[in-house]
């Protein structure tokens, strides 16, 4: 590892460069909350937020994406058969993601990448994406990324992680890609001693705050029709009033469904997140609904993300502690309770 | 000058993703597997007489896609219409018969609607292969039982008509079938039943709910009181069934008693379904996707799943 | 826009206005040929969703039409739409749709000369306002 | 420890177990700052993780369609305004509730509050005496509480919960001379244009998660006009004219049925007004028939009756 150091002003210049090139996407303030969007101009960029209220996961999985057009016109050949919507796979940088949100990328891979089905949205924008991730000095009292096998400086999935250690950036290349940016951003110049020391300090001071909150192995551990079985879901379901604020917010939920739309004799397929909270998430077109209930539903997600995703791959928990779920749950349905009650390492 | 060539690399440089960096350079040349291929309805024959049954003869537009599509009896596709939506239907023909794949549709939503108004010489969608299918390989030497029930006796048919093709029919042993329907009006594929009934390498036990046609010949009463009555044995034996919840959960003592141990009882799942690769998110039953784990599951492995199906 | 003409959709109560606008035709009252009727049992069977629905399909008017307060063949129907007409269109203004974008009246099926003033008006007035701009529903607008 | 909470354990303590009731729905205190979570309390002993504060803007009458028990529940004014229509529009029976009300100073909006705090996180926050005293790492603010309602809060005129079994606080001095309707005008002074690309910028972020339908006690359709395929009323995507479809038609269907409690506004996660539809609507129902919801158990909700004099000038 050869770490660079940069300073603010040397940084700002940096992504200047970089968006002649290609298209920079960071952390912009908007409104009432930061978001992820593409810069128009670098002083758009905050690197002092916390986090975006929405996950980056629409950079990958927008909410709603255009994945086949076709004509309805009677008298073209072509009618009726779909092909595929044109979309920008230009070069892109992410800059100032945070670790937890990289973390859930990788893991959000094994569900669109498999042996058998390469989802080619997904594969293409994660393709031509290259991630700058930024590590958290602090932590909100909300996250829980230590406890999930990520963290506050983890550099699983980054290309780059850059540290902010006050009156700069100390950059670490983690991967060829990260290597290649950092020269072609014109970042050279070796991090000094003092500086990788008080990287190191900051990491150490992040992750102490942060602590283990209950204990993924021991979920993994349960048997699963005993934790399905489990009387707890009563209590833990009651206040959900099945909104899709949890999944829309996370950045590991992936669900999505697929539309048709017709305008004129002009078509589109689309897909779109949903929701396992909602009812026709799963609705039979008999009417038949083997997740009829809000307890059925609840329980899904929580099984899916700490005890279904375990057992499938082997990976740890589909959770990255990032906290958003959390923090907007209306009714506040916290995660970190159930997974105690899942792991069932406290009584509560 | 930035080359922007650190974004654009191809896989190579990608981490996580050793299985695509195998299958070699894809750009532009990956196979959507969201992309139906396009196929022409050659035929649509109205099945049962409440009119809400029709199968689809489809034809390939292009031959190479159905080289594609290789596919074996117990796997379903999506049925796709431009400008409506997908949905999920088992094959109901057999790897067998070339030059077309056929379609049983029952009409219950906006898509199989729409798909009942269709006509010969229209142009829709097809997508699959997908999911698995009934054990093949397993069954190689055993004696098959198969039980249907309404209109889930699609891939039943289609694993009949691969049994008996005279390539295939030395690699199993006995065939029984019972199959029934509320009435006969409601059976499915009534010429080949009464083909199959008329073969002596395949033992036929049709039956229905009730009747008042005097002409009917076969068996009345309920498809688990017509297995127990004609008893198929369980001897080196697999079971096969699909057909409405309330059939299968008074079948199943049944075949327990009769000596068929879990493992050896298959069955077809159903599920609301988008993707049919296992990557949308709503099919599962704990950990299992239907549309790519499933839909075929034996009895053993859907006791190890939450109830939730 | 110099040829534009406006498409209009009127829903018009069965026992009232289209008979109206039946007497019209019979009566060969002359009427603009931008309406395109769809006739409904009552103006209580008009839900909000129809004429949102019409409104995304593109139209430049909507017109509702029914029996006169105290004429509904169904006693009171048109006393309840009328409290929902007036919250809808309400509503549909605040957001922005024109005035006149949606018109409401009510005529009998006796006044055939009345359908036929009444449907220039609303188109007349249509007109003053352009081409639907709002609420139309196009190819989806994604990322 | 606020004064109510005391006294709701006490009432729902005595109520389950007297049998008066077979569970008693509550709010818990939250797992972070500015959150309770509503909560069912089966036994006497669970009545004592019961609790009240400032945060409790959750609209529990949101729990109570499809319930067929006898069911204790703690009641803002406003909750129980939403009861008075579920009960009106035959979704609970009267005589299986009991409602423990509780007389309501407004509940605390912890968007304004975070926005207050320009990204500085707030770890514990309590309330005392009209003030809100918040702690985070490194810092400590004492914040008017009057200055942090909810926005509908602030502007309530029906504090004291209109229908009640018993009281878990002393009736609280209604609000006077509040303008209620400062928005709604802010927004007719403009013209059409202006009022369009207003609330084209007011949805904008909206992710279509349904917080603000699910929120809301008055939404329990069994199929939403947005699930429905044949026809499909509105597209499912973020499309600008999709997304105004389903704001429009959400907030038409509470015409007449909106307490204006401001639970959808609340769940948002992206800070949506999503009050500014249904508060015109609530505006045009006291102009047009002068009924206000949720404040009487013997007049019919406004859509399902009439006057043969209503108003009727818009009509050509």
């Amino acid at each position: 590892m050869s770490e660079i150091f940069v300073d603010k002003d040397g940084l700002k210049k940096s992504i200047e460069r970089l968006m002649e090139h290609c298209r920079v996407v960071g952390p912009v303030f908007r409104g009432q909350y930061h978001e992820f969007a593409q810069l128009k101009e670098v002083g758009e960029l905050d690197l002092t937020y916390r986090n975006t209220r929405l996950s980056p996961k629409d950079l990958f999985h927008p909410h709603s994406d255009r994945m086949f057009t076709y004509t309805l016109a009677k008298d073209d050949p072509e009618a009726g058969i779909l092909k595929e919507a044109p979309q920008d796979y230009s070069p892109r940088v992410v800059l100032g993601i945070r670790p937890c949100d990289a973390r859930a990328f990788q893991l959000d891979d094994t569900n669109f990448v498999t042996e058998e089905f390469k989802d080619p949205w997904w594969v293409k924008r994660r393709e031509s994406t290259t991630l700058v991730g930024l590590a958290c000095n602090e932590p909100c009292g909300t996250c829980f990324c230590t406890t999930v096998g990520t963290g506050p400086f983890d550099e699983a999935g980054l290309d780059v992680l850059l540290v902010d250690v006050g009156d700069g950036y100390m950059a670490r290349p983690v991967t060829e890609k990260g290597h290649r940016l950092l020269a072609e951003a014109g970042l050279t110049s070796p991090a000094p001693a003092e500086v990788k020391k008080k990287a190191e300090d900051l990491q150490k001071s992040a992750e102490q705050g942060l602590g283990k909150l209950f204990s993924v192995d021991a979920i993994a551990g349960q048997n699963s029709l005993e934790l399905f079985n489990a009387s707890f879901w009563d209590e833990v379901q009651f206040a959900c009033i099945n909104c899709g604020t949890c999944t829309f917010l996370c950045p590991t939920c992936w669900c999505f469904d697929i539309q048709d739309e017709v305008c004129g004799d002009k078509g589109d397929r689309l897909r779109l997140w949903d929701s396992c909270m909602f009812p026709l998430f799963t609705h039979h077109g008999s009417g038949h609904n083997p997740r009829s209930q809000k307890l059925q539903r609840v329980r899904q997600r929580f099984m899916h993300k700490l005890k279904y995703y375990q057992d499938k791959y082997h990976q740890g928990v589909a959770c990255v502690g990032c906290g958003r779920c959390v923090q907007h749950c209306p009714v506040n349905i916290d995660i970190r309770q159930v997974a105690q009650l899942m792991s069932a390492s406290c009584i509560c | 000058m930035l080359s922007a060539g650190f974004a654009g690399e191809g896989l190579a440089g990608w981490r996580g993703l050793g299985a695509i960096a195998a299958s070699g350079p894809w750009r532009n040349e990956v196979e959507n597997p969201y992309l139906p291929y396009p196929v022409r309805i050659e035929s649509v024959v109205t099945e049962t007489e409440d009119r809400n049954l029709k199968t689809f003869k489809l034809v390939f537009l292009n031959p190479e896609d159905e080289a594609r599509f290789n596919y074996n009896p117990g796997q379903f596709a999506e049925l796709s219409v431009a400008g409506l939506g997908e949905i999920p239907i088992g094959i109901a023909s057999s790897p067998t018969e070339k030059g077309f794949l056929k379609f049983t549709v029952n009409k219950v939503g906006k898509v199989s609607s729409h798909l009942h108004n269709m006509c010969a010489g229209e142009i829709m969608g097809v997508r699959g292969p997908m999911g698995n299918w009934y054990p093949w390989e397993l069954l190689e030497g055993k004696n098959v039982v198969i039980i249907g029930g309404g209109f889930a006796f699609t891939t039943l048919r289609s694993s009949i008509v691969y049994m008996l093709d005279p390539a295939n029919r030395p690699r199993f042993g006995d065939i029984s079938v019972v199959y029934g329907a509320r009435s006969p009006g409601l059976l499915l594929y009534k010429d080949e039943l009464a083909a199959w009934e008329r073969r002596d390498d395949i033992q036929m036990h049709i039956t229905v709910d009730g009747t008042d046609d005097p002409a009917w010949k076969y068996n009345i009463g309920f498809v688990p009181t017509v297995t127990k009555q004609k008893a198929p044995s369980s001897e080196n034996a697999y079971a096969i069934i699909c057909g409405p919840p309330i059939m299968i959960k008074f079948t199943l003592p049944v075949l327990t008693e009769l000596g068929f141990p879990p493992d050896r009882i298959i069955s077809s799942l159903e599920m609301r379904m988008k993707c049919g690769i296992g990557i949308c998110g709503r099919c599962n039953i704990g950990t299992e996707y239907v549309c790519k784990d499933g839909p075929v599951f034996s009895l053993q492995k859907l006791a190890q799943l939450p109830n939730e199906y | 826009m110099a040829d534009w003409e406006p498409r209009i959709v009127a829903f018009l109560c069965n026992w009232c206005s289209y008979g109206g606008a039946d007497l019209a035709g019979v009566s060969r009252l002359q009427y603009p040929a931008n309406i395109r009727i769809i006739r409904v049992p009552c103006s209580g069977r008009i839900n909000p969703k129809f004429i949102l629905a019409a409104l995304r399909h593109g139209v430049d008017g909507v017109w509702v039409s029914g029996c006169h307060p105290g004429d509904c063949h169904y006693i009171e129907g048109n006393y309840y739409a009328r409290r929902k007409f007036g919250l809808l269109k309400g509503l549909l203004e605040h957001m922005g749709i024109e005035p006149g974008r949606i018109q409401f009246s009510w005529i009998s099926s006796a006044e055939a000369t009345k359908f036929a003033e009444t449907a220039r008006t609303v188109v007349d007035r249509v007109k003053a306002i352009g081409p639907a701009r709002h609420f139309i529903k196009r190819q989806a607008e994604v990322a | 420890m606020h004064a109510y909470t005391d006294k709701i354990r006490e009432i729902a303590r005595r109520l389950l177990s007297e049998n008066r009731v077979d569970v008693v729905i509550g709010y818990r205190r939250g797992t972070v700052p500015f959150m309770n979570e509503p909560y069912l309390a089966k036994t006497p002993e669970q009545a004592d993780r019961l609790h009240w504060d400032g945060f409790c803007g959750v609209n529990l009458a949101n729990y109570l369609p499809r319930r067929t028990d006898r069911v204790g529940i703690v009641a803002k004014g406003c909750d129980s305004r939403n009861m008075v229509v579920q009960i009106l529009e035959n979704q609970i029976p009267r005589d299986h509730l009991y409602i423990i009300g509780a007389p309501c100073k407004g509940m605390l909006d912890r968007k304004k509050i975070a926005a207050e705090l320009q990204g500085k996180e707030a770890l514990t926050a309590e309330e005392n005496d009209g003030k809100i005293q918040i702690q985070g790492k490194g810092f400590q603010v004492d914040l008017d509480r009057q200055a942090f309602l909810q926005e509908n809060c602030a502007i309530c005129i029906h504090r004291n919960p209109v229908i009640y079994d018993e009281l878990a606080g002393d009736l609280v001095t209604e609000q006077m001379d509040v303008d209620r309707y400062a928005d709604v005008r802010q927004v007719e002074a403009m013209t059409s244009e202006e009022r369009w690309n207003h609330f084209d910028q007011l949805i904008h972020p909206c992710i279509r998660c349904y917080a603000c339908r699910n929120a809301c006690p008055q939404c329990y359709c069994p199929t939403c006009f947005v699930d429905e395929s044949t026809p499909q009323w509105v597209g499912k995507t973020v499309d600008p004219t999709d997304t105004r479809t389903f704001h429009f038609l959400r907030a038409y269907h509470l015409a007449g049925r909106c307490t204006d409690c401001g639970a959808c506004e609340r769940a948002c996660p992206v800070g949506i007004k999503v009050r500014q539809f249904t508060k015109k609507l609530e505006k045009d129902v006291l102009d047009l028939f002068g009924y206000e919801v949720g404040l009487s158990l013997e007049d019919r909700p406004p859509l399902d009756t009439f006057k043969p004099e209503d108003p009727e000038s818009f009509i050509m």
